[in-house]
């Protein structure tokens, strides 16, 4: 089921330099699991196309979304200067979400891809342990992180904090073992995040990113190469949109 | 009230139906919009095999419209009429209107014969327009001998009405309707997207792997309100109209500039049900304006 | 830094100047920009005799752009002369295009010959593509020989470099190009306007008395990089990109496809110093970018 | 001199069904005059042209101008949501003005048409007169004018108040004689007032509307015809924005 409407802005905070947190009151909240995303649609005319964003927490109690992003371009500048009480038009839950498997789960986020392992890491059934990267010591999310699961390394390319590097540097550095890895963030990263799993035969999932237009499924802009002839579009292309976000490593080309 | 317009003998229930390629074949969309009240779905280009369509980036945003290069990503025919054909089966009241691209006119035909005797297919739109691909498309819809022939081809072997799908990137739309006219056409739908392009200032380069796309949305829609009008006073078959369409009342100026019906495209993707909410803004205005017929108001304004 | 670009031995101060018609004179507008700091101030279209223009209403606005349907209303070349070159003289920094518009060959060249002796005059700009007249404009920017012969003649008697500008409603604007070059011309400017129209839903009417009019702003912007870039791949002579130019970051992606000098026409109405701010935000970006010469970013982008 | 700048919003109010009254901090009244306008502009990327809205007070002790305008469409739309503190970009004061003359003055507004005479008939040196024409009884700034005139007529189209048809028909019936007429309003009704004003042998000064684009004289958007060929254009044209918006009603064709 999936839901358009105007959400109500209940708070928003600056996490980082950039980075806000932004939590909306959505009947979407109903149907979201994590992994997914929403598309979150700009106030002026002149911007049409969704921006989508992962999904960071899911509070039904609440009613309550929670969505973590970075300030790149027009799009979420404007949702930088929502307030409390706006309204914000969105769609979703969009895409597959991540499968819930495995007694012992790393979930391994870098950069703006750090916010969709929190909902994850939370649901979780085993233990889990998170492996964050960052720029620099201008953390976020990670008290969250810390309170969610069993362990938490973290990796910074200027070494300010944790280890110095990326994040399987850190995965390596500290031999993380688990049945399973989710991983969300740059396409290196998940390319080298997937080569660990392959190496250590450890099962992984990768949420992928591509430029969207209906979110949905409908116009094949959003698709990334499959390594199989899919079932959809018979010419190994998949919809990140639809099919996914979320892929098993070894079902796309990275 | 009436709402009925007819094309070529095919009776659609509404002059509202969405763009190809916006909607897919419906399917994804069925979770917003009642299929069984559009005049008609139009499906996203279907080729004689399985086209993989351009290398990603495949979209990119500009003021008041995108710029699109999926390049006639599709399944191919065979998949096409057992997966979607047999989908919008359920869907009685609203006319399957099928889009057919080729690179040549015989992958058109194959396509075309393929299609003949399968009953969901109440029309073809012949896109001889698209800009996303190297050979075959636009440069067919660019020059009228080429137009008049492919729609001669085409209508030759075609059981269901044809629509031939016009490219705005031309100097004058009026020769290229006259010349699928002339070869035939049943009705002629227009417009494709203009072709554009993006650069990245900061990465020094195309934002498109494709590096031009087809612009589409609310900032191409004067152009085809002026070119639907130009060619409803060039042709007398029918016109379909689209390129912008985001509101009701662009439909209405497009119906009021001479387009029987309209299609919606690009408004999809920000609002998933404006196919209808764009009828009930035409069913408004004809209880306001005291409109009886859809119709009386088709190419009113000279 | 440098800032400077020469185009046909002029050589302007930076690449940044208005589009003909949406500046007048720079009388208006230099209440809110030092003219002396553009690159060159390209004035309103002028003939051999004043034209009245069209009815009103000749503006309305479209998503992202507008219509305008001004139809070369202008004073004469002899009231320009006295008034608006003699305004003009003041800015000694700031180059000065004159836009030329005429109705037959004859005409264009009435008003060259008359501005061949005036030195405040540094180069012409011939409006071979105005959509808003009847005769001349447009017709002879569809028709390539139509392009290359007046090109030709114009160039025989103007005394200074002549840029052809070029209307964008073609099917191939490289032709076009090619055409002006082959003519002799010493650059080409582009996009003019595309022509567009919009009804009025409620009075069922055109908005503007002349039915249709040139779109322009933001809108049309990806259509202009695309249409530049074709260009610049296709003929030598240096071009005058413009369309929808409204931030820096529009100039710049002109430029790196192709554009030596770039013109912003709409974005002065709802910004009158528009020009100055592309000017230093693209001061900023060759500082950031560690850009020592603006000619390096030229064409880049291939 | 001409600014353009983000105003404040001081104080926005409903004066009548659809019609607006909002209260701008603004350098711009340093500069005004009554009869001049402002251009507002949307906040909304897609709706790029001015709005061009008369002045209707002119507050240079508080720094504040005040326009009245009636929703019509998007963009006056847009501003009828603005409310106390929020900021909308405006350039002014544009166009000339209303001469202020005569001992014995009749100011004439339509519709729409009354705001602008307020200021105008606060700032006229003689005695004042005003006729206002509305639709109906929803009347608007009719207090004001109480404050600032000797006489007020009112003309209502259904006759609820006032004199039952047009201001014309309230001038005539009330005998009314001046030396000098200032009117605004749709052009059938600016088109009357000339005709008494020719008739009476009255100077009158009209308010004139044309779609514009620049709004300060450049684009040659905005004409209207003039009866003599014009010193600016040499066409019979005369620029709304910038020789008016206020004619000698014999200069041009109404
Ligand atoms: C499935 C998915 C989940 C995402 N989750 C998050 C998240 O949780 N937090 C976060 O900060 N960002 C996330 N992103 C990236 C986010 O969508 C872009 O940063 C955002 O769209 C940029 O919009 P803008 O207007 O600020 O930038 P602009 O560059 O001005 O945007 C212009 C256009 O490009 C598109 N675009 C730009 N960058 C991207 C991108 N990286 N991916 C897709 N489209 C893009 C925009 O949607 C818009 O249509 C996600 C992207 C995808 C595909
Ligand atoms: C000199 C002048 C003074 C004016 N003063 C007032 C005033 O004090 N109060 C008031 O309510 N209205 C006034 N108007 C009319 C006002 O400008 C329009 O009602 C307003 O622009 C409509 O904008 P919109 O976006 O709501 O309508 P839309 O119809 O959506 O506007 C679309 C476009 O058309 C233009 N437009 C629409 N109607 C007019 C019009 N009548 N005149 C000029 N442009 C128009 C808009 O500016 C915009 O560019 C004045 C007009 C002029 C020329
Ligand atoms: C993503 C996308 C895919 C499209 N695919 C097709 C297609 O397969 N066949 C076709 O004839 N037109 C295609 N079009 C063009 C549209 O059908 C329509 O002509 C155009 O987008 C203008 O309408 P709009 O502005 O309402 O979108 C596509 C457009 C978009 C945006
Ligand atoms: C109101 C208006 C008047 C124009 N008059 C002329 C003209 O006299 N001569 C000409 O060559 N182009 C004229 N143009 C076209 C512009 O110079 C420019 O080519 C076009 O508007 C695209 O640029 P823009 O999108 O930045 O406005 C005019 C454009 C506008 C909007
Ligand atoms: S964004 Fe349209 S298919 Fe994914
Ligand atoms: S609006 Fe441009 S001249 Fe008046």
């Amino acid at each position: 089921m999936k839901i358009k409407e105007k959400a109500v802005v209940l708070w928003q905070e600056k996490l980082a330099e950039g980075v806000y947190s932004l939590t909306l009151e959505t009947n979407i909240v109903d149907y979201a699991v994590p992994g997914q995303f929403i598309s979150i649609f700009s106030n002026d005319g002149s911007k049409l196309l969704p921006r989508p964003i992962s999904i960071c927490e899911i509070n039904k109690d609440y009613g309550t979304l929670r969505v973590v992003y970075r300030v790149v371009g027009a799009g979420t500048e404007e949702f930088s200067q929502l307030k409390m009480g706006d309204k914000v038009e969105v769609m979703g839950p969009l895409g597959n979400g991540f499968p819930l498997e495995g007694r012992n789960a790393i979930v391994v986020g870098g950069g703006i891809g750090v916010p969709p392992m929190l909902e994850l890491a939370k649901q979780l059934p085993g233990k889990v342990t998170a492996v964050m990267g960052y720029r620099n010591n201008d953390l976020f999310l990670t008290e969250e992180f810390e309170k969610a699961v069993a362990n938490l390394y973290i990796a910074t390319d200027d070494g300010s904090v944790g280890v110095r590097g990326t994040v399987v540097d850190a995965m390596r550095e500290n031999d993380l073992v688990a049945d399973v890895i989710y991983a969300c963030g740059p396409k290196p990263m998940l390319r080298a995040v997937a080569d660990f799993a392959l190496e250590n035969q450890i099962k992984c999932y990768v949420s992928m990113e591509e430029r969207m237009a209906c979110g949905v499924g409908a116009c094949l802009g959003c698709v990334c190469k499959s390594k199989e002839t899919d079932e959809h579009s018979h010419v190994n292309n998949k919809r990140v949109c639809k099919d996914g976000p979320v892929f098993l490593s070894t079902e796309v080309v990275l | 009230m009436n709402t009925k317009v007819n094309i070529a003998g095919v009776e659609f229930q509404n002059p509202i139906m969405e763009a190809s390629g916006t909607f897919g074949s419906g399917m994804e969309y069925s979770e917003f919009v009642d299929l069984n009240k559009l005049g008609a779905v139009v499906t996203k280009g279907v080729a004689n095999v399985p086209w993989p369509g351009n290398p990603t980036p495949r979209i990119t945003e500009v003021r008041s419209g995108m710029l699109n290069a999926i390049g006639l990503q599709n399944p191919g025919v065979e998949v096409f009429c057992e997966r979607d054909l047999k989908f919008l089966e359920q869907y009685k009241n609203t006319k399957v209107v099928v889009n057919v691209c080729g690179h040549s006119a015989e992958e058109y035909i194959e396509v075309v014969e393929r299609l003949a005797d399968e009953s969901r297919v109440d029309m073809l739109e012949i896109n001889i327009s698209c800009p996303n691909v190297k050979e075959g498309g636009i440069a067919f819809g660019q020059d009228p001998k080429a137009v008049e022939e492919i729609t001669r081809l085409v209508k030759t072997r075609a059981k269901q009405p044809i629509v031939m799908k016009l490219s705005p990137n031309v100097t004058d739309i009026k020769v290229m309707a006259k010349a699928a006219e002339a070869g035939g056409a049943d009705a002629i739908s227009l417009i494709n997207t203009l072709t554009g392009m993006k650069i990245d200032v900061e990465r020094q380069n195309f934002v498109l792997a494709n590096k031009t796309g087809g612009m589409s949305g609310p900032a191409v829609h004067p152009i085809a309100v002026r070119m639907v009008y130009e060619c409803a006073n060039a042709v007398s078959i029918p016109i379909i109209g689209m390129g912008g369409i985001t509101t009701w009342e662009d439909a209405v100026e497009m119906m009021l500039a001479g387009a029987t019906a309209v299609s919606v495209g690009t408004a999809n993707f920000f609002n998933p049900t404006a196919t209808l909410d764009i009828l009930s803004g035409i069913e408004d205005y004809m209880v306001r304006k005291n409109i009886e017929d859809i119709n009386s108001i088709i190419g009113i304004v000279k």
